[in-house]
């Protein structure tokens, strides 16, 4: 393996490895304003990396172009997504999670 | 170790599939229905990852095609989530 | 001159698609003039196969396992006269019906341009695959037209039959992908020389699904539930499109899979069973007929029943030697022509009587015999039909299906179709007595613009004219 | 045991999953869900079979294209349907309150 | 490594279809389809088949998932009348809500075990299966230079089985049809009118929207191009603008409606009328759909065009004229 199939691997693997700190945040947080932080953050974050890496692979100009396309791409929804979830479940009453008073709770009652 | 880089691409396609199936198992079961619409922002993110790795380890540059599309269209099916399906008060009841 | 094979298909087509762009209950003189050109096509057709047989189009010159084929046979041409005849009567009585009712025109043309194109894009294909899409084109468009009035129960029924023929559908794709998996095509002219008794398990198992996902979108008993409030709550003249045509359709398609493709796989037993369920949705049809207290209820009921007898031709075309399969299957074709004239002429006048008298109810029918006379000698001509008494085409199908079961000593069947006619007297005879009682006090009967009566008159002899000519199309179904 | 075989049997379980779940659910929308679900199966067993050698058929492919589309139009037409069906639900619960 | 992905992926998949026909939550069900129609495309892009991964993603990720949950936001509630296809009220009495004759338990267990027993009478047919007679992959590369395309699922689309897909583009047609009929109905009703507080949370979406409109505009046209040597077509191109028209019409940028004017009207049929009259003009000098070779590739180029147009506006038809019609 070359040197920059090296490099490509390397990417690719930390991309992975973003990928897999997302999930287990997902499974690990309380509610989802958390979540959230897990999903938008660290899977974008897995995405570039991969796209990065595969940027080595690409074997052209136009390919190349197009996988960053497809991450800005992906960046856009997952943010305008992001918001729209938080967004709705504030307006629908649900707490942000507390130490001292876990489990599920609504602000607009307390 | 003499993994060339298509072999790394299927192997990792298969890590982030679990890595998929994993969240979604998590996010369909996830208490409130805020957490369901998290399922939109899943595939987003790690299906367009799992088909760009595919097209890659030899699936053909068509899968970059489909990963375009999934992240061009990851937006509409969030967003129809959480401005359409989610306008009703009972949907609190069951936290 | 249009060669009549594709311009069948591209016809309906253009002219439903040009009322639609032009707008909600436009289309009807378009239609009209549409289908007189297609009728004349069809007896082009007719003649042609008549004179040179069977005939294959290539669609796209491409030829059989890589195309699409066209074909068409003495059966098939049979069935194309048989739709086009039914539809331009009824395309003059649904535009002078929806002079009346503005709100229901507003999308029938176009819905039943395309239910038209399925017709008889379903009549000429011989490609398993192309069937599907055509049966599914077949499906929404009746769909549509029963929702499309948009009342309460009208939509509920809709629904129902939607999630029907959307089952029978699921079924018959399935077949057809077990087809391709076992022999690599979907083209009927390639398929039947490779199947024989030997097939694969996954052969038999396409059969029965194709064949229950068609029995169920011809309604044969038990798989009838959705025909009645379908097809009695749909306004007059698609209650007419629907029990005259698009259950022959299938029915067509069960009888072409079971003598040409699957002919090898048919056993005695599985037609026993066809038969039984036929005979079961003749009585069953017909008492329930019987019981109805709404008019276009009972006739609705009635195609449940009189689909009973097309079944009976399968256990007597199967291993009971060349006479009596013959005239069995001739016995089947003349009762789905007869009956699809008959029944569009009933739902005809039923619906004439509704939109006069204003009210559906059996029990409220006195007077329609003076001020209605055509109407009600339309119905009487229809149920007579239904009755099988000479010289109706009805007649000539039930004698030709008895001297069948006769001649291979099923007697069984003899009894039963009997029986069923005796049943059809019944209720036909139950709505002819209401109508010779006196006139209800209070009642007014709204008058009815001529082109309303004529076209179901219309029908109703077609139907019984069949009966003395049905030498010439017996002939042209042996043609082919 | 090659690929396309793998998944034509798991189209053969979802068209069964399907179609239990079009005979037995009774709400509207989950006899949709149900039907698209028996439709993707036997769009599996489609291509699946016709892959079993490992190469890419272009014809059942293609089918299932026109499959696609015609399980999306009739997806849309059963929801116009179930949609007007609840209005009329409601308005009669209008009228009978 | 191919296995294990394939495995995993068909257990993701059977899971979710399951839970998303069991489970009692609508709102879940819905979620658990949408999921299941992303996983399908997963698993058309590992059988080779690019094409139906695009129409797949475009279709059931954009469209399906959007009709599905527009619609639920009307459809939740008990079900007051028991539809049930088989269900023992509707068999023995005609007039829906009867009581049922014999206990629903025997007919819901009668129809699972049909079910089960379908399912593996199936799996032992599909095991059982010997090689077919014909391989219809040769004769498609065979006839590959005269179809005018490059690519072969284009060149089985639009030429060798092109009158199937004549036929499908009037099925879609006609489930447009359906829907004005019933959805159109009556006066549309009021555009949903979102409270002011929802307002706020409407800015994002139209700053999406109008970013990613243009750009599905240019991906629809990418596709279109790209049909005749790549995957794509007309139906993925015609998807993507539809998925874009549900997007402009969620932010509030594209109002929904059932009756269309008859410019637009123009525009769902123009697709249809296009390959209708190709075909009917190619059999001048030939059969019906017999593309002269030397202008194949145009004419397919011309109708794919003409469809990309009429389904995208057909598609985004189903869409707007359920949103548009509902009332708040």
């Amino acid at each position: 393996m070359s040197g920059l199939d090296w490099l490509s691997a390397i990417f690719l693997l930390v991309g992975a490895a973003f990928f897999l700190a997302g999930t287990v945040g997902l499974l690990r947080f309380p509610d989802v304003y958390t979540r959230l932080h897990a999903l938008a953050k660290a899977d974008n974050l897995g995405l570039g990396c991969i796209v990065i890496g595969l940027l080595f692979q690409a074997d052209s100009l136009a390919a190349a172009l197009k996988l960053v396309l497809v991450w800005l791409l992906a960046l856009a929804a997952s943010a305008t997504v992001s918001f729209l979830v938080a967004h709705r479940a504030w307006r629908r009453g649900i707490a942000p999670w507390r130490a001292d008073e876990p489990g599920i709770r609504r602000h607009d009652e307390s | 170790m003499t993994m060339d880089l298509s072999a790394l691409n299927q192997l990792l396609a298969v890590f982030l599939l679990a890595n998929l199936v994993l969240a979604l198992w998590r996010v369909t079961r996830g208490p409130t229905p805020a957490d369901r619409l998290l399922a939109a922002l899943l595939f987003g993110t790690t299906g367009v990852a799992l088909l760009l790795l595919l097209a890659h380890a030899g699936g053909g540059m068509a899968l970059v095609d489909v990963a375009l599309v999934f992240a061009l269209l990851a937006a509409i099916t969030g967003t129809a989530f959480s401005l359409r399906a989610w306008r009703r008060e009972e949907d609190d009841e069951r936290p | 001159m249009l060669d009549p094979l594709p311009w069948l298909i591209l016809l309906p087509l253009f002219w439903a698609t040009l009322a639609f762009v032009r707008g909600p209950g436009r289309g009807g003189r378009l239609a009209v003039a549409g289908l007189l050109l297609q009728l004349a096509l069809a007896g082009g057709l007719a003649r042609q196969v008549a004179g040179e047989g069977e005939r294959v189009y290539a669609v796209g010159g491409w030829g059989a396992p890589l195309g699409i084929d066209l074909a068409v046979d003495g059966l098939s041409a049979v069935m194309l006269l048989l739709a086009q005849a039914v539809a331009l009567p009824l395309a003059v009585y649904a535009r002078a019906y929806y002079a009346a009712h503005e709100e229901g025109a507003r999308y029938f043309w176009p819905l039943a341009g395309a239910l038209l194109a399925a017709m008889n894009a379903l009549f000429l294909a011989a490609d398993v695959f192309n069937l599907y899409v055509t049966l599914e084109l077949l499906g929404l468009a009746a769909v549509g037209l029963v929702a499309a009035s948009g009342g309460a129960g009208p939509v509920t029924a809709a629904l129902r039959y939607l999630m029907a023929t959307l089952l029978g559908s699921g079924a018959y794709l399935l077949g057809v992908a077990l087809l391709y998996g076992a022999y690599g095509s979907v083209s009927l002219s390639i398929l039947a020389p490779l199947l024989g008794a030997d097939a694969p398990l996954a052969v038999f198992l396409a059969a029965a699904l194709m064949l229950l996902g068609l029995m169920l979108k011809t309604a044969l008993f038990p798989f009838h539930f959705w025909l009645p409030p379908a097809h009695g709550g749909a306004p007059a003249p698609v209650s007419a499109l629907l029990s005259a045509l698009v259950v022959k359709a299938s029915f067509y398609l069960i009888l072409r899979l079971w003598l040409d493709l699957f002919a090898p796989l048919a056993t005695v037993a599985a037609a026993q069973l066809l038969g039984l369920l036929g005979a079961a949705a003749i009585l069953w049809g017909s008492l329930m007929a019987l019981a109805q207290t709404r008019l276009k209820m009972l006739v609705a009921y009635s195609t449940v029943a009189q689909i009973g007898y097309l079944f009976l031709l399968f256990p007597l075309a199967t291993d009971t030697g060349s006479v009596a399969s013959a005239s069995a299957i001739q016995g089947g074709v003349m009762q789905a022509l007869s009956h699809g004239l008959a029944k569009a002429a009933m739902f005809a006048a039923a619906g004439t009587v509704i939109l006069s008298l204003g009210r559906d109810d059996i029990a409220r029918l006195g007077g329609v015999s003076s001020r209605l006379p055509l109407t009600l000698f339309t119905f009487a001509l229809a149920g007579v039909t239904l009755m099988g008494l000479p010289p109706s085409g009805g007649f000539t199908a039930k004698w030709l299906l008895m001297s069948s079961a006769m001649h291979s000593g099923q007697w069984g069947w003899v009894v039963v179709m009997i029986l069923g006619g005796l049943l059809a007297a019944a209720y036909v005879f139950k709505v002819l007595r209401q109508a010779f009682l006196p006139v209800e006090a209070g009642t007014q009967f709204k008058p009815v613009p001529r082109l309303l009566e004529w076209p179901a008159f219309l029908l109703a002899l077609a139907s019984l004219l069949l009966g003395l000519r049905a030498g010439e199309v017996l002939g042209l179904l042996g043609a082919g | 045991m090659s690929a396309g075989l793998l998944y034509a049997l798991a189209g053969a379980a979802l068209f069964a999953f399907g179609v239990a779940g079009l005979i037995l659910r009774s709400h509207p929308l989950r006899k949709i869900l149900a039907f698209n679900v028996m439709g993707s199966g036997a769009f599996l067993v489609l291509v699946g079979l016709g892959q079993r050698d490992g190469t890419a058929d272009p014809v059942p492919q293609a089918m299932v294209l026109t499959g696609i589309v015609v399980s999306i139009a009739a997806t849309a037409l059963a929801l116009a349907l179930a949609r007007r069906q609840r209005e009329h639900g409601n308005d009669k619960e209008e009228r009978d309150a | 490594m191919n296995l294990a992905f394939d495995l995993l992926l068909i257990a993701a998949l059977l899971w979710s279809a399951g839970r998303a026909l069991t489970t009692p939550d609508l709102f879940r069900a819905v979620v658990l389809f949408i999921v299941f129609g992303l996983l399908m495309a997963l698993a058309w892009a590992r059988l080779d088949a690019p094409d139906i991964a695009l129409a797949e993603a475009a279709i059931g990720a954009g469209l399906t998932g959007a009709l599905l949950l527009d619609a639920l936001g009307h459809l939740r509630g008990p079900v007051r009348r028991k539809s049930g296809l088989i269900a023992p009220s509707t068999v023995m009495s005609s007039e829906g809500a009867g009581p049922p004759a014999f206990p629903t338990y025997f007919l819901n267990g009668l129809a699972i075990v049909l079910a089960v027993a379908l399912g593996l009478a199936l799996a032992g047919a599909l095991l059982l299966l010997p090689e077919p007679a014909i391989s219809l992959p040769r004769e498609v590369a065979a006839a590959m230079d005269a179809s005018g395309v490059a690519h072969p699922v284009t060149a089985v689309l639009l030429n060798f089985r092109g009158y199937d897909t004549l036929l499908e583009v009037a099925v879609l047609w006609l489930a447009l049809l359906g829907v004005l009929a019933v959805a159109g109905g009556r006066a549309p009703g009021r555009a949903p009118v979102t409270p002011r507080s929802a307002r706020a949370s409407l800015k994002v979406p139209r700053l999406l929207a109008r970013v990613l409109a243009p750009l599905a505009l240019l991906v629809a046209g990418y596709l279109l191009w790209a049909g005749a040597h790549q995957p794509g077509g007309a139906f993925q191109a015609g998807a993507v603008l539809a998925a874009a028209a549900v997007l402009l019409n969620l932010a509030g940028l594209l109002p929904g409606g059932a009756t269309p004017r008859w410019v637009l009207r123009a525009g769902l049929g123009f697709g249809l009328l296009v390959f209708l009259a190709v075909a009917a003009a190619v059999m001048g000098q030939g059969v019906l759909l017999q593309y002269p070779p030397a202008w194949a590739g145009a004419l397919i180029m011309l109708i794919e065009t003409g469809l990309t147009l009429s389904i995208g506006l057909t598609l985004a038809g189903l869409f707007l004229a359920l949103s548009g019609a509902s009332r708040q």
